[in-house]
C-alpha cells in the first residue's frame, strides 16, 4: 500500500497538532494518538463502507460532516471529534440501532462482550426515546457450529466483508434493502446447506454483536477472537 | 467443456429455447460479472420472473457468488422472485397519482381482491403491483393493465377490468388491437 | 463530416417540401397512454382513402407538451393543434386539410402556456420524428459535434460550456463545465462519461420527455463530454420504467454509429467514442451517482461516501463524468451557439433554461420549458392555467422526495437553484406538483417519507431506520394519535437523518417534513391537539382520546 | 339483595391478581374466586430461540426466584444434551438453588407475611407493612433483612450478579468455585443459622394468637406433592423423585419420575382466570388437586437431613397425626427449610471435591425433548422443552408452584370468606384475611402466568345479578 514516498502532512485533531502520512484515514491518525472515535461498521483489516455514521466528525471549512473511516488526511485540516452535536447525533443513530432489531443485552450470548451494547455505554444511551420496530425476525441455526440471529443484527456487513476479502469465499451478503435488508448466505438458503462456507467461522468472530455466534454458548460466554485479522490481512497483502 | 470458461456458457438448466435469450445477454457483455443487471433483465423477459433455478445458472455462468446475485435480485425492485399473475395490474403511485387518488385504487382493489402491492389473487389471475412514478403524471392517476397504460383511472373501472380478468380471461385480455374506445369504457374515468 | 450532413440536410428538406401537410402526431408515453398510436394509425389510413399520400404525410413526433390535452396532433401547414383526438375524430382531420382546420378539437396555441415558453433543450420535441436521425441532423443535429472535432481543443470545448454557466440539471446544480475540467484533469488514459437517465423523483417526467423526443440531442451531448475530458466510452443508466425512451436510445444509438458519429472514429476523426445503455431496476436510490456507479458495475445499488468524487474515482475506479439527460442536452446547442449567447438567458447565478413537467392540481399539466428566473407564479398561473375550476393553488411541491412545499404566498419568487433553496426546497430535476385544498400537508409529508423510506437503500442507520421512524412518528400524527411530544422528536430526527446520512437520498428525506412544517405546522398542529384533518384528507382514529403512550421498555442495555 | 366484594389488587404477594366474593341475599359468603388476571407469554416467546439460552431467558420470568428457573430450566437442557453433570458442579447448583430458598423465603416471612403475624390482622392498614414492623420490631426486621442479604450474597459470590446470573449452564455452570469464595461463604453461614433459629422460637410463641386463622386458612384435607431424595426419603430441593401424600399422611403415590409428569398431572382450564388448574389425574378433576411448597414438601419427607432442621421438622410434624392441613403452617414450614438450607449449604460447601475445576459437561442436543424438574421455593417448578433438529425451541411448557396451589389458593379463599365476611358491611380487616390465606402459600403470580409487565389486582363484590356491586382497588 504504502509504496514510493509518502508525504507528511501536519493537521489537527481537537485542538491539538499531529503529523501523519498523506495515505491515512482521519480515523488512523485519529487513534494513533489517542483520540477515540466511536465506530461499528469498521474494522481494521477490512475495507472501509462508512455505513454506520458513527465516526462523522467535523472538519472546519466543510459544511458536512466527514466520514473519518474512510476520508483521508489533509494538510492543515482542523478536526474535532467530539462536540455536543456530533454527540447528539451519534446517541441517536446507537439508538436507531437498539430500536431496529430486538436486541434484549440480558439473554445475550454476548453480553459484556458486545460493541453494540459497549457503544451505548460510549455515548451515554440510557434509554430509548424512539418506539422499538419489533421486526419478526428468524433465526438459523442450521450450521452445524454456529448461529445466526436477524434480531441481533446490525447490518455493518462485517462478515460480508470478512468472508469476500480475507476468506475468499463470499458466502455473505445483503438482501433486500432499507429496513428489509438481511445478511444471507448463498441464494439465502439456510446456512447449514451452504455450498460455498467454508466453515472457517471468521464471520463469527468479527460480528460485533451476538448476531453470529459459535453453537453451545450459553448467554454472555459468546467472546469473540479478532487478533487474527490483522495478520491475515497484511499477508494478503503481501506486507512484510 | 470449455477450454476457456470466459468464453462459453455454463449449459443451462433445460432445454428451455428462452435460455438462449439469456445466454446471448451474457455473450453480448463477454459473461463479465457487471453484466449481472442485463442478465437478470433478460431471464425476466423471457421466464417472467427469476426463480432459484436461473439465479444458480446466472451466478455459474458469470462466476458470481450466489450471494451476491440474490443481493442484487433482491435490491431491485424491478425483479421478482415469483411468479406473476396471469394479468397484471400496475398502480402508479408517483406524487400526481398520489394526490389524485392512487392509494384509493390500492385501497378498492385491496378491499375486492384482498391483495396489496406484489401480492397475487388465490386463483393466480391478477397480480397487483405498483410503481414509483410511470412518468404518465398529466393523465393522473395512472394504471398498467398487462402492459397498457391507461390514464385517469377511478376505483369503479379498476375493479371492473380486474373483475373481468378473473372471470372471463380470454374475452378481456388486453391486446394492442383493441380500440381505445373499448378501452375507454372500461378504464377512463 | 460536414459535408454529408450538409447533403443529408438538403435531401430531408427537399423531401418535406414536396409536401404540402405534415400532420404531427405525438406518439410520447403520456398521448401513447390515450391512444395515440391508434389514431396515428387511422390518420394514415385516412389520407390513404382520400388520396392524399403524396401531398400529406402523417409523422410520429415526440412530446408536444401539453400532456393533459392528450392525444395531440399537429398540422404545421394549417398552425392547428387538435387535443383529445380520437380515432373517430380523423377523417374530419384530413378532410379539413385542404379547407379549413376543425375547430371543435382545436387547442388554442396562442396562450401563455405555449407562448411564454423558451425552448432550447425541447427545440425538436415535436417538430421531428425521433426515431429518424436525418431528422436530427436537418434541423441543425451533431452540426456542434462535427465543429467541436474539427475545429477546437477538447478545453476550448470545456471553456464554452463554462462560459455558458450551465449547472447540473439533475438537481444539485453544481457548475457542470467545474466538473468537465475536474474529469479532464484527472489523471489516466481510462474515463468515462455516464447519462444518468435514471429519473426517479416520482412527479418528474422531462427526462423521459426529452429521451422520447430527442435522444440523439443527449448522444451528441455525451459525445461532446467524451471528447471534452478525454473518454471514449460512455453509458446511459436509464430506468427500465421508460420502454419506449429506451427504444428510441436504442435506435439513435445504432444509428449514430452507421452515420459514423459513434464509433472507433467519430466523424471521421481520430477521436473514438462509444455509448452501451445501462438499465435500472427499479432503485431510486440509483439516481445518487456513486450508488448508479455501483448499478453500473452489476452490484447492489448503494452509494459511498464522498470524497473522492467520481470525478477522481468513478467507474471501475476510474475518473467519471455523470451528468443526467437535460444537462447533456444542453450541449448540443451551447457548443453550437456559444456559451455566451446562453448566459444571456436566465438569471445571474442560474443560466439558461430549464424543463419542468407539471403536474397534479393544474389545468395544463404536460412539459415547458422557461427561462430560469421566471416566477412560480407565472409557472402556475399563467403558463399552467391555473388550479382547474379556479380554485386555490396551497402549495408548490419542487424537488421531488427531497424537495419542499412552496407555500401560495411565495409563488412570486423567481425558479432559480438558489431562490429554491432559501424557501426551503430545491430545485430538484424539475418536477413540479401543484396542490390546491383538498391536499394535506401532513400527509404529503408522510407520502414522501413512505417514500425514502421503501426507497432507502439500508447501508447507513440514519437513513435506514430513521426514516422508518420519521415514517411512524408522521402516521401517528396523521392518525391523530401523536403528542407534541412526538413532533418535537420528529424535529430532532430530521436534522440527525439531514446532517448524517451517508447520501444524497437521506441527507435530504426530511426536507418535505421541514418545508411543511415551516409553512404549514398549524395543519400539524390541528392533527395533534385538534385531532382533525383540515384538509379531511387523513382518517383520524375514532378512540384518540387514548392515545397511546406505550411504556417502551428501557432497552435492557446494562448487563 | 346479595353482593359481590372485588378486592383488587392483593396486595404483599407477587404479580397481580384479584378477588371477587359473591354474597347471597343474606350476606353469607355464596362463593368466592380468585382470578390471576395478568398473562404472559413467556412459553410462546422462547419458540425459535436457541436451547443454550433458556436458563438465563426463562430466569427472567420473575426476579424474586429467578435462580428456581435457571435450575429447573438447566436441568431440561441437560436432559437435551443427555449428559449427568460432574458432582460438583450439581452440588454448586444446589447450593445456589438453597441460598434462593433461604432469600426467598425470608422475603416471604419477614417482607410480606410478619406485618399481619407481628401487627395483628385487624391492625392499621396504613401500618401493615415491612415499614411498621420495623419501627415497632427493628430487631425482627432486621433479621429478616439480613437473612435475604445472606441468601442474594452467596448468589452473587457465586454467580456473578444477585439477580439473573448467568453461571447455571447446560451442562453444569460455567465458573467452578474458588476457595476464597467458599471460605467467604462459610463464615457468613453461623450468623444466619441464628436468625433462623432466632425466628422459629419467636414464631412458635405466637402461634397461639392465630388459633382461628389456623382453623380456617386453606385447612382442608388435600394431596400433597413434593419431591424427595432418592436415598432417602428427606427433603429435597434439587432433584430427587415425587412422591404424592393425602391428608392422613399416607403416601398415594412414590418414586415417580419427575420428567414423566404428563403420566400423572393434567391441566384444566377455567375462564375466569389466567391459572391453569393442575391436578392428580389418576383421582381426576377437581378431586386430585393437591398443595406444593414447603407445607407440602415438609408433609412429603422422612425426614430433613440435616441435624437441627431434623428436630423443628419432628416437632412441626406433630401439630397433627397426619398431615399438617392448615395452610398458616406454611409460614411454619418456610422457617423450618430455612433452617434446613443454611445447615445443608455448610455440609455441601465441605464436600471433598466442592472446589473441582470439571463443572461442566459439553455435548451436542441429543435428544429432542427435555424435562427438568426441581422444587422452587414455592413447590415442584416443571420446564418442559422441545427442539428441533438445529436445537431451536419448539415447545415450552411450564408448570410452576403456584399453578400447583391454584386450586388450594381457591378454596382457601372461600374458606376464609365464609368465615369471616358476614352481612352487608365489610370490615377491612375481613378483606385483610381474605389476602392474607393467599399470602400464606406466597403465590408467585408473575412465575405462573408467565405475565409481561406489571401486574396489579382487585377484590370484587358481585351480586346473584351480575352486577359488581363494590370493590376495593390497590394499584400496585
Amino acid at each position: 500500500m504504502n509504496r514510493g514516498q509518502v508525504r507528511i502532512v501536519t493537521l489537527k485533531i481537537d485542538g491539538k497538532d499531529v503529523g501523519a502520512r498523506e495515505n491515512e484515514t482521519i480515523l488512523e491518525v485519529a487513534r494513533e494518538n489517542g483520540f477515540d472515535i466511536p465506530t461499528l461498521c469498521h474494522m481494521e483489516g477490512l475495507s472501509d463502507i462508512g455505513a454506520c455514521r458513527l465516526c462523522l466528525v467535523e472538519v472546519k471549512g466543510s459544511n458536512k460532516l466527514l466520514t473519518a473511516c474512510v476520508t483521508t488526511v489533509q494538510e492543515g485540516m482542523e478536526v474535532t471529534t467530539h462536540s455536543p452535536r456530533l454527540d447528539s447525533y451519534r446517541r441517536m443513530t446507537v439508538e436507531m440501532l437498539f430500536s431496529e432489531r430486538n436486541h434484549v443485552c440480558a439473554v445475550c450470548v454476548s453480553n459484556g462482550h458486545c460493541d453494540l451494547q459497549n457503544l451505548a455505554v460510549d455515548v451515554g444511551l440510557t434509554h430509548i426515546t424512539v418506539p422499538y420496530l419489533y421486526p419478526k425476525v428468524s433465526i438459523d441455526a442450521s450450521h452445524e457450529r454456529f448461529v445466526l440471529d436477524h434480531n441481533r443484527c446490525v447490518l455493518c456487513t462485517r462478515c460480508v466483508r470478512v468472508c469476500d476479502e480475507i476468506e475468499g469465499a463470499h458466502t455473505w451478503d445483503l438482501m433486500g434493502r432499507g429496513v428489509k435488508t438481511r445478511v444471507i448466505t448463498d441464494l439465502a438458503e439456510a446456512w447449514g446447506d451452504s455450498e460455498s462456507c467454508t466453515s472457517c467461522g471468521k464471520c463469527v468472530q468479527v460480528c460485533p454483536t451476538g448476531a453470529l455466534f459459535e453453537k453451545g454458548k450459553s448467554v454472555a460466554e459468546m467472546t469473540k477472537r479478532r487478533t487474527f485479522l490483522p495478520y491475515l490481512t497484511s499477508m494478503r497483502n503481501g506486507d512484510e | 467443456m470449455a477450454t476457456n470458461p470466459r468464453q462459453s456458457a455454463v449449459d443451462p438448466p433445460s432445454d428451455d429455447k428462452r435460455w438462449r435469450i439469456v445466454q446471448a445477454a451474457m455473450r453480448r457483455n463477454g459473461f463479465r460479472r457487471d453484466a449481472l443487471i442485463e442478465t437478470l433483465h433478460a431471464v425476466q423477459e423471457s421466464f417472467g420472473y427469476l426463480d432459484e433455478e436461473s439465479l444458480r445458472y446466472v451466478a455459474r455462468s458469470l462466476r458470481a457468488p450466489m450471494s451476491h446475485v440474490y443481493g442484487v435480485s433482491t435490491f431491485y425492485h424491478f425483479f421478482s422472485l415469483k411468479p406473476a399473475g396471469e394479468h397484471t395490474c400496475v398502480v402508479c403511485t408517483g406524487t400526481a397519482c398520489y394526490i389524485k387518488g392512487a392509494p384509493g385504487l390500492l385501497d378498492a382493489v385491496g378491499k375486492e381482491f384482498h391483495i396489496g402491492d406484489g401480492e397475487t389473487t388465490e386463483d393466480g389471475k391478477v397480480s397487483l403491483l405498483t410503481a414509483r412514478c410511470l412518468g404518465s403524471c398529466g393523465l393522473a392517476p395512472a394504471a398498467v393493465f398487462d402492459g397498457q397504460v391507461a390514464g385517469k383511472v377511478n376505483r369503479e373501472a379498476v375493479v371492473e377490468r380486474l373483475h373481468a380478468w378473473q372471470n372471463g380471461p380470454a374475452a378481456v385480455k388486453a391486446s394492442p388491437e383493441s380500440s381505445p374506445e373499448s378501452e375507454g369504457s372500461a378504464v377512463y374515468a | 463530416m460536414r459535408e454529408k450532413l450538409a447533403e443529408i440536410k438538403a435531401i430531408e428538406e427537399d423531401a418535406k417540401a414536396q409536401y404540402t401537410h405534415t400532420v404531427n402526431v405525438c406518439t410520447a408515453a403520456g398521448c401513447l397512454s390515450s391512444g395515440a398510436a391508434q389514431v396515428k394509425e387511422a390518420l394514415g389510413k385516412e389520407v390513404e382513402r382520400s388520396g392524399l399520400e403524396r401531398w400529406c404525410q402523417v409523422k410520429g413526433v415526440g412530446c408536444l407538451g401539453l400532456c393533459t390535452a392528450g392525444p395531440l396532433v399537429e398540422v404545421e401547414s394549417q398552425s392547428a393543434m387538435y387535443g383529445h383526438v380520437t380515432v373517430e375524430d380523423t377523417p374530419a382531420i384530413v378532410g379539413g386539410l385542404n379547407t379549413k382546420p376543425v375547430e371543435r378539437l382545436r387547442v388554442p396555441t396562442g396562450t401563455p402556456f405555449f407562448l411564454r415558453q423558451n425552448r432550447i433543450v425541447l427545440e425538436n420535441s415535436g417538430r421531428i420524428d425521433p426515431e429518424r436521425i436525418e431528422e436530427y441532423i436537418a434541423a441543425g443535429g451533431y452540426s456542434g459535434l462535427v465543429t467541436a472535432l474539427t475545429e477546437m481543443t477538447p478545453a476550448q470545448v470545456i471553456d464554452e460550456v463554462t462560459a455558458s454557466g450551465l449547472r447540473g440539471r439533475g438537481g444539485g446544480g453544481y457548475p457542470t463545465g467545474l466538473k468537465w475540467t475536474t474529469v479532464a484533469k484527472a489523471p489516466g488514459p481510462d474515463k468515462y462519461v455516464i447519462c444518468n437517465a435514471d429519473e426517479g423523483d416520482p412527479g418528474a417526467f422531462m427526462d423521459r420527455s426529452v429521451l422520447e423526443s430527442d435522444p440523439h440531442r443527449v448522444i451528441e451531448g455525451m459525445i461532446l463530454a467524451g471528447y471534452a475530458v478525454g473518454a471514449s466510452q460512455g453509458y446511459v443508466y436509464v430506468r427500465a420504467e421508460y420502454p419506449l425512451a429506451i427504444e428510441h436510445l436504442k435506435k439513435a444509438i445504432s444509428q449514430a454509429r452507421r452515420m459514423g458519429l459513434l464509433g472507433r472514429s467519430v466523424a471521421e476523426t481520430t477521436f473514438g467514442f462509444n455509448i452501451d445503455i445501462r438499465l435500472g431496476a427499479g432503485a431510486f436510490v440509483c439516481g445518487e451517482e456513486t450508488a448508479l456507479i455501483a448499478s453500473i458495475e452489476g452490484k447492489r445499488g448503494q452509494p459511498r461516501p464522498r470524497p473522492p468524487y467520481p470525478a477522481e474515482y468513478g467507474l471501475w475506479g476510474k475518473p467519471t463524468l455523470i451528468n443526467n439527460v437535460e444537462s447533456f442536452a444542453n450541449i448540443p446547442p451551447i457548443i453550437r451557439n456559444g456559451g455566451e449567447w446562453y448566459a444571456s438567458l436566465g438569471t445571474e447565478k442560474s443560466k439558461g433554461t430549464k424543463v419542468f413537467a407539471l403536474a397534479g392540481a393544474i389545468t395544463n399539466t404536460g412539459i415547458i420549458e422557461v427561462p430560469m428566473g421566471t416566477s412560480l407564479q407565472e409557472i402556475v398561473y399563467e403558463i399552467g392555467g391555473g388550479v382547474p375550476g379556479g380554485g386555490r393553488c396551497k402549495a408548490v411541491q419542487t424537488g421531488g422526495p427531497s424537495g419542499g412545499c412552496i407555500p401560495d404566498a411565495y409563488l412570486d419568487n423567481p425558479v432559480d437553484y438558489d431562490s429554491l433553496r432559501s424557501l426551503g426546497s430545491i430545485m430538484g430535476s424539475g418536477g413540479m406538483i401543484v396542490m390546491d385544498d383538498s391536499s394535506c400537508m401532513v400527509d404529503v409529508a408522510k407520502y414522501f417519507m413512505e417514500f425514502c423510506m421503501t426507497e432507502s437503500c439500508g447501508k447507513c442507520v440514519p437513513c435506514r431506520v430513521g426514516t422508518v421512524q420519521m415514517y411512524r412518528l408522521l402516521d401517528k400524527i396523521s392518525t391523530g394519535r401523536a403528542t407534541l411530544e412526538d413532533l418535537a422528536l420528529l424535529e430532532n430526527l430530521c436534522d440527525m437523518v439531514q446532517n448524517t446520512s451517508l447520501c444524497g437520498l437521506g441527507q435530504t428525506a426530511p426536507n418535505p417534513v421541514v418545508s411543511t412544517l415551516r409553512y404549514f405546522r398549524d395543519e400539524y398542529i390541528a392533527h395533534i391537539e385538534e385531532k382533525r384533518c383540515p384538509a379531511g384528507v387523513c382518517k383520524i382514529h375514532s378512540s384518540v382520546a387514548q392515545t397511546d403512550s406505550p411504556s417502551y421498555a428501557v432497552a435492557e442495555v446494562a448487563q | 339483595m346479595s353482593r359481590t366484594i372485588l378486592i383488587d389488587p392483593v396486595t404483599r404477594i407477587e404479580g397481580h391478581a384479584k378477588i371477587t366474593i359473591h354474597l347471597d341475599d343474606n350476606g353469607g359468603v355464596e362463593d368466592a374466586f380468585f382470578h390471576v388476571t395478568q398473562f404472559r407469554g413467556f412459553e410462546k416467546l422462547c419458540e425459535g430461540r436457541p436451547f443454550y439460552e433458556m436458563p438465563s431467558l426463562m430466569a427472567r420470568i420473575c426476579g424474586i426466584c429467578p435462580v428456581s428457573h435457571l435450575m429447573a430450566s438447566a436441568k431440561a437442557c441437560d436432559a437435551l444434551l443427555a449428559v449427568q453433570i460432574p458432582e460438583p458442579a450439581a452440588n454448586l447448583r444446589r447450593i445456589m438453588n438453597l441460598a434462593q430458598v433461604v432469600q426467598s423465603h425470608a422475603l416471604s416471612f419477614f417482607h410480606l407475611a410478619s406485618p399481619d403475624l407481628l401487627l395483628g390482622m385487624d391492625s392499621d392498614p396504613t401500618q401493615r407493612h415491612i415499614f411498621g414492623v420495623a419501627q415497632n420490631h427493628p430487631n425482627l426486621a432486621r433479621d429478616g433483612i439480613r437473612l435475604r442479604q445472606f441468601g442474594q450474597q452467596i448468589i452473587e459470590w457465586l454467580g456473578g450478579k444477585r439477580i439473573h446470573p448467568a453461571w447455571v449452564v447446560p451442562g453444569g455452570v460455567s465458573e467452578p468455585l474458588s476457595a476464597e469464595r467458599r471460605d467467604q461463604i462459610l463464615a457468613t453461614i453461623p450468623e444466619a443459622r441464628q436468625i433462623a433459629i432466632r425466628t422459629l422460637d419467636w414464631f412458635k410463641t405466637v402461634m397461639d394468637d392465630y388459633r382461628e386463622e389456623i382453623r380456617t386458612f386453606a385447612n382442608f384435607p388435600s394431596l400433597f406433592m413434593g419431591l424427595v431424595n432418592s436415598e432417602d426419603n428427606s427433603l429435597a430441593l434439587y432433584d430427587g423423585h415425587i412422591r404424592i401424600v393425602d391428608a392422613t399422611g399416607h403416601i398415594v403415590a412414590d418414586r415417580l419420575d419427575p420428567t414423566d409428569y404428563p403420566a400423572y398431572v393434567e391441566e384444566a382450564v377455567e375462564p375466569w382466570t389466567y391459572l391453569k388448574f393442575p391436578y392428580y389425574k389418576p383421582q381426576g378433576y377437581p378431586g386430585g388437586f393437591y398443595r406444593v411448597g414447603p407445607l407440602a414438601r415438609l408433609n412429603i419427607i422422612e425426614k430433613c437431613g440435616t441435624p437441627l432442621a431434623d428436630q423443628e421438622w419432628a416437632e412441626f410434624r406433630s401439630l397433627e397425626r397426619g398431615a399438617v392441613l392448615s395452610s398458616f403452617h406454611y409460614h411454619y414450614a418456610r422457617l423450618i427449610e430455612i433452617l434446613y438450607g443454611v445447615e445443608r449449604m455448610e455440609e455441601l460447601l465441605n464436600t471433598p471435591d466442592i472446589l473441582s475445576t470439571h463443572v461442566r459437561a459439553y455435548a451436542q442436543p441429543n435428544r429432542s425433548e427435555g424435562v427438568g424438574v426441581s422444587e422452587a421455593p414455592r413447590g415442584t417448578l416443571m420446564h418442559h422443552y422441545r427442539i428441533d433438529e438445529n436445537g431451536l425451541i419448539q415447545t415450552a411448557n411450564l408448570i410452576i408452584a403456584t399453578g400447583h396451589n391454584n386450586m388450594a389458593m381457591n378454596r382457601g379463599v372461600k374458606q376464609v370468606a365464609r368465615h369471616f365476611i358476614h352481612g352487608e358491611k365489610i370490615e377491612e380487616g375481613m378483606l385483610n384475611r381474605v389476602e392474607a390465606v393467599i399470602r400464606t402459600f406466597d403465590p408467585c403470580l408473575s412465575c405462573s402466568t408467565h405475565a409481561m409487565g406489571k401486574m396489579p389486582m382487585d377484590v370484587q363484590l358481585i351480586g346473584p345479578d351480575g352486577r359488581v356491586l363494590d370493590s376495593v382497588k390497590r394499584d400496585a
